[in-house]
């Protein structure tokens, strides 16, 4: 993703401008390619604000009719929180760039920064999203609004900023230390490690410290509410999935039908393997599919199509699995089973990028598997201690879990004084 | 005066009331229950976590009726309700005090109609 | 016979229904009520408009039962249904007259199991 | 004590609560159900597919109260569900042999209040 | 939005290809850039209609169960309505242009005005479906229809003929009237006041000559159905705002991400201040989002991000409290709060983009407070009589408001014999 | 649609990328055209892809509560078997191509390749979806899915490959013996007729075979669950439907605003038609606008919008009587009225682009009617038989249909062991 690291690690505002127009000198081409990276970008950025609604009806649908508003108010503040801590504290930060300077030297040629800003707060703002349907129905509104803030200003950042931001030069670049080490950078084109693993991570220390909802281990207690508006989510992080994946080229002229390929056969393979896993489970088939989404943004750009199936079936059977042990045998409560979808499929995403990724596997190479495993790892074990330690506080200080009376009427009723469908009260 | 209450199958709603309509009783109130006897029940799953439902969708009849009719009602649902299968429901009476309508402040046999 | 309905509440269903399976009752008919009691209620806003909510959800199951099980199916709902916490609920018995199996057209005691 | 079952319109249920709250009566289950009576029905079509629907939504107030209450309550039902207009709904009494507060186990008249 | 008012005021059709042609002389680059541009246009398009269902969804859950499905029906058959009418009398109105020439003629380069209809018939159709969420659960069908006809045939385009169009030599050029007297010509980007202004000026009449809803001020009587379909309403229209806000620009070499971003700020401060003066009510954080985005259009492409910001959180606050007075303390049963919504923040738009819009304010300046609040004032008086007449009209002429039963039983089954859960019935 | 009949016909790998870079020469107009070309063809493909969510959503919506479930994993996984096959057999057979070449072969320059696979399998996997709508409620999963994969990995790629493909040289060239004998080739732009006619042509068999559901024509028996799913259905379809029919056009300069303007004219008409003779029954409302669609597609790129406004008016009101001949005089249980819809509005959509494509209504010209007639009907009759074959040989080797208790207590829980809304059963 925007592998252009040279303008992002300038940090300098002012060059922009002309490091844009370096880039080629026939004027009206060159108009018409920085307009058309402008509509690029746009679109991959309204694609991925639409996969928040996304994880909203996924939530909806897989938590009670008690905390279902919760869902709905949760993601689209948690939108609005993310917005302004990425713009103030957390791009800066990443890419060492910051928005405030006057319109006349920001925008530039279309503007196309803030479009960047744009797709780039897309991708942080994932990371609450994520977070907030292993959280759900029982963490309060705001000490998890502000681990969001704090993870949005701060771990995502820096994990961006050495991976694909202005610190990344020993990890991503051909020279850096990881390449001259492993003998290829670390590569995560949409950021299957980056934003799926950092999210799913950063979650499961939050769900362990908030422990399981109330009856949740006792029969027949805790049944989803929807499958009709889980599946609803479901479709909509697919559709704006191909925003996420194929606009992470970050430039028109680098659009790559691979990525769309690929990612529709991580996709269909995630969708199969869950589906025969569970005996057709509409939990699991709906989810499927998004694991292998999840999976295959890491090397999207390098794999060969029928690498990606097995990407994305091993990462739908990998879902079906580690989410039944993890809530079942470890009893670990995680609501819409973030952790194995994000956090594991993540994972394996990054990793995968250095096996199928390899020529032999019919990759493009240039990939390291070390490289990939050192780096994927090393960002689930970043998140994962960010998360304990931030929830951690926040818990000692404030506590983070609703009271039981509270989580006994459910969140809607507790937090937003109304229930999903009011007039259905008598 | 008596209360017959008939827990049937939903799908048979329809025929139940018409059976009713034919012999001129027009009057009763109906609700969705869930209703737990020998019919058993099914298996739910949902990711792997296994519920078992032993509640089935049934529909409730409430028809408040004067004595001489009860038995016709009686013979009317069981016929229109019947399929021979497990499940069919059951049929339940008691007798009743009194019976208003609101609308005319009638009270007794008269208002039951 | 007896019809014993009890008001539960909704969380305390699955505890009820097994107390009662192990002491070998296992008909019923359920529904999901709405209940006012000591209780309280709750008030419910939508853009500034507040509504005061004090019905709150509840279960309603409807047992008919022969008579020398009574007292051992009111023990048994009582000690699972019971919280001790306020809203609880109410257990209501009535004689029945009659009891009907649509199925078999059995009436009378033996119709009830 | 007895049993007193009214049906009546949804939209009267906010002053049928109010009329029983005002003297006192604040216990009752309630739930949505639907009638057939007098007021007839509606056709309902979906793509030239005619449906007759002769079930109009009502709500039943079930109270349980003791016997020399029980006038009063009538009396607050009919005044304030009553508008006049056929589907106006019922009232429906019996008689009720135990009346049990799960939350104390208390039996008999001091329980139903 | 489309500045070029030369080209939109020249009314022949036959000189359209070659206006067109004329942009550039290099034919490979031409063909591309047309073809973008009518992509460009496209897919605001596409974007703008599905906001339609956005507004249809947002009803939904808004009002009563009973009366959903003619929520739907009204949306999806007022767009039909005002396509026709505006294709025959409201577009050749206002832009003096038809398009019932041979496909030759018209369709010129890439049929890119049929592209540009498309995109306006999207603003226009606005109107009704803006309407419609103020009018719910009372309002006769087919009058209501009939006064939509009326407002996207002669009224709507009327004010878009002497602000965007054919007669917008006075108000919207750099040497008009407007400019000589105030010193900069009115400037709405993409419809704050044109649009939802007009939009909610209209409803406000209407609004109150149809009155209250039976039991509206009784206590605890109504109830809103669904707050997911609220929200998924709300969802839809912010993703497609995107295309309502950034492809006002016309021509994709025009794309500016400041749009986009702008948008997104102001989505942002609506969403929040919402939030916090409303204590996280659903109703109005979703709204709120909204009542950022219909007040930034119109400067969208003048304000500093944090400009935007401000507008947006002005717009969410003055929903919140206007709404609770409009309905609350002046009792007009206004089902969506269309008036506060469109109407006032529509009118804040305007305005604000005389304020922000300002150099001072970081804005690209070239704007007057004047000229934005003589002519987003004047578009909101037009439009609250040109309401009242139509509306009083159609009220002394057939009645607007369903009879008492009808409205007892709800719109759906007296008008279209069905509810909106048609198996829920026994 | 993709009239470049050379290059599909081409059937040689290799030979793509210097077809490809053949089209110009002037190399940076050129990248960015291919680029352009890639983004267009992408857009257009997530369009379709989300359309598999609108089918779903319109079967949601159309069936009773007890197959809600079935309906959204049938959809998403027969997408996923539609996939698999048609990359491995259909789209090799229909086009000649294989994707299995190393990326660099066949990625050739942004992999506009797999883009077009990823188009062109969004319309091969509307044939299961289309007949999902009609054996809903009672078909098997797994023999349904069967019939799809025969259907997507032969039947649709031949009526593919002789009207659009690689052996559509006699049908669909100038030269062809079908223009020869009857002075113009057989046109199908958007697959009116090769999608829509072979998928409803396919369902009617199968709907046959299978037989009503029980208790179908006894009274008050069936009732759909949910008008807004159906509504929301219905508009994901109408908005992907401009992907459909827009980026049918194959390459962004052939992009056409007249196919948009036709599409829009064509779903007016087919809504407003429904409506005037259903009383406003929102069933036939929302799949009015639908029967526009599927009838404009043939003829979008030749109608003059007024004709495109009689095409889908005539296709409303098709469907509105031949819905209720089929189902409640033939009592063929045709669920969501595939037949009627893709079926006949098919089979008219490519006749009409015989009649109203003919220069003297205004079209463009260069349409035979007898040339449509007699390859419409021939679609129609080649699916009808393919659909008999195919369901009476499953019907009598496993049986199609599930068994009388399964279908009682529904296919959600029959067959995916869960309700819909699993939290309401008590
Ligand atoms: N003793 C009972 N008390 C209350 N409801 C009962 C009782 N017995 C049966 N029912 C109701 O009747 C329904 C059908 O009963 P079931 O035993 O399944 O079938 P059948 O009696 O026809 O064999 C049950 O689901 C339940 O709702
Ligand atoms: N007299 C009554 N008649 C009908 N229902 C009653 C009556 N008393 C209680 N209930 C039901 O029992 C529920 C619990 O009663 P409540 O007074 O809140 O708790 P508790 O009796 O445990 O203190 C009520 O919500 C109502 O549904
Ligand atoms: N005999 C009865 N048994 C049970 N329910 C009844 C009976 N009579 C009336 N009801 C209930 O009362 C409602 C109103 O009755 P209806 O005859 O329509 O109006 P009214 O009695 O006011 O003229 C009915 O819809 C039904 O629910």
């Amino acid at each position: 993703m925007f592998r252009h690291s040279k303008w992002i690690s300038s940090g300098l505002l002012l060059s922009l401008s002309s490091t844009l127009s370096a880039q080629d000198a026939e004027p009206v081409g060159n108009a018409l390619a920085s307009s058309s990276d402008a509509f690029f970008i746009l679109i991959g950025a309204v694609l991925i604000l639409s996969m928040h609604a996304g994880f909203a009806f996924l939530e909806v649908g897989s938590v009670r009719q008690k905390n279902q508003v919760n869902a709905l108010n949760k993601i689209i503040c948690e939108w609005g929180f993310s917005t302004l801590i990425y713009l103030f504290v957390g791009y800066p930060l990443a890419r060492g760039l910051n928005l405030f300077g006057s319109v006349a030297e920001v925008g530039g040629v279309n503007g196309i920064e803030y479009m960047r800003f744009f797709l780039f707060l897309g991708f942080a703002a994932c990371i609450p999203a994520i977070i907030s349907g292993g959280v759900a129905e029982r963490a309060k509104f705001w000490t998890n609004s502000l681990a969001g803030i704090i993870f949005v200003g701060l771990v995502y950042p820096l994990i961006e900023g050495f991976t694909w931001g202005q610190y990344s030069d020993g990890i991503a670049t051909a020279d850096g230390w990881l390449a001259q080490t492993f003998g290829a950078p670390f590569h995560d084109f949409a950021g299957s490690a980056i934003v799926h693993g950092t999210g799913g991570w950063l979650a499961l220390p939050a769900i362990i410290l908030l422990g399981k909802r109330i009856k949740r281990y006792e029969s027949n207690s805790i049944k989803v509410s929807s499958i009709p508006f889980l599946a609803l989510g479901s479709w909509i992080l697919i559709v704006g999935w191909f925003g996420f994946n194929v606009m992470s080229a970050g430039a028109l002229e680098d659009i790559q039908g691979l990525v769309a390929m690929n990612s529709l056969l991580a996709m269909v393979g995630g969708t199969i393997a869950a589906m025969l896993f569970s005996k057709n489970d509409a939990g699991f088939v709906h989810n499927g599919a998004l694991a292998g989404l999840v999976a295959v943004c890491a090397g999207s750009d390098l794999y060969h199509p029928l690498g990606s199936l097995a990407v994305g079936a091993i990462a739908g059977a990998l879902f079906v699995f580690m989410f039944e042990i993890e809530t079942e045998k470890w009893k670990i409560d995680d609501v819409l089973g973030v952790w194995p979808l994000h956090g594991l499929c993540g994972l394996w995403g990054g990793i995968a990028a250095g096996i199928f990724g390899q020529e032999s596997l019919g990759g493009s190479g240039g990939v390291s598997f070390m490289s990939q495993l050192v780096i994927s790892c090393g960002i689930a074990v970043v998140a994962a201690l960010a998360g304990f330690i931030v929830y951690g506080a926040l818990k000692a200080a404030f506590g983070i879990r609703l009271d039981e009376q509270q989580e006994r009427i459910g969140s809607d009723l507790s937090i937003h004084h109304i229930q999903s469908n009011p007039e259905d009260a008598l | 005066m008596k209360m017959v209450v008939a827990v049937i199958q939903p799908e048979k709603l329809d025929e139940v009331k018409q059976a009713l309509f034919d012999i001129k009783i027009q009057r009763m109130t109906v609700s969705r229950v869930r209703g737990c006897g020998q019919q058993g029940g099914f298996e739910e799953s949902y990711r792997g976590q296994v519920h078992k439902v032993n509640l089935l969708d049934k529909v409730r009849i409430e028809i408040a009726i004067n004595d001489e009719f009860v038995d016709d009602a009686l013979k009317a649902i069981i016929s229109s309700a019947k399929s021979g299968a497990i499940g069919d429901g059951k049929i339940f009476v008691w007798p009743l005090e009194k019976c208003i309508r609101i609308r005319t402040e009638e009270d007794g046999p008269e208002a039951i109609g």
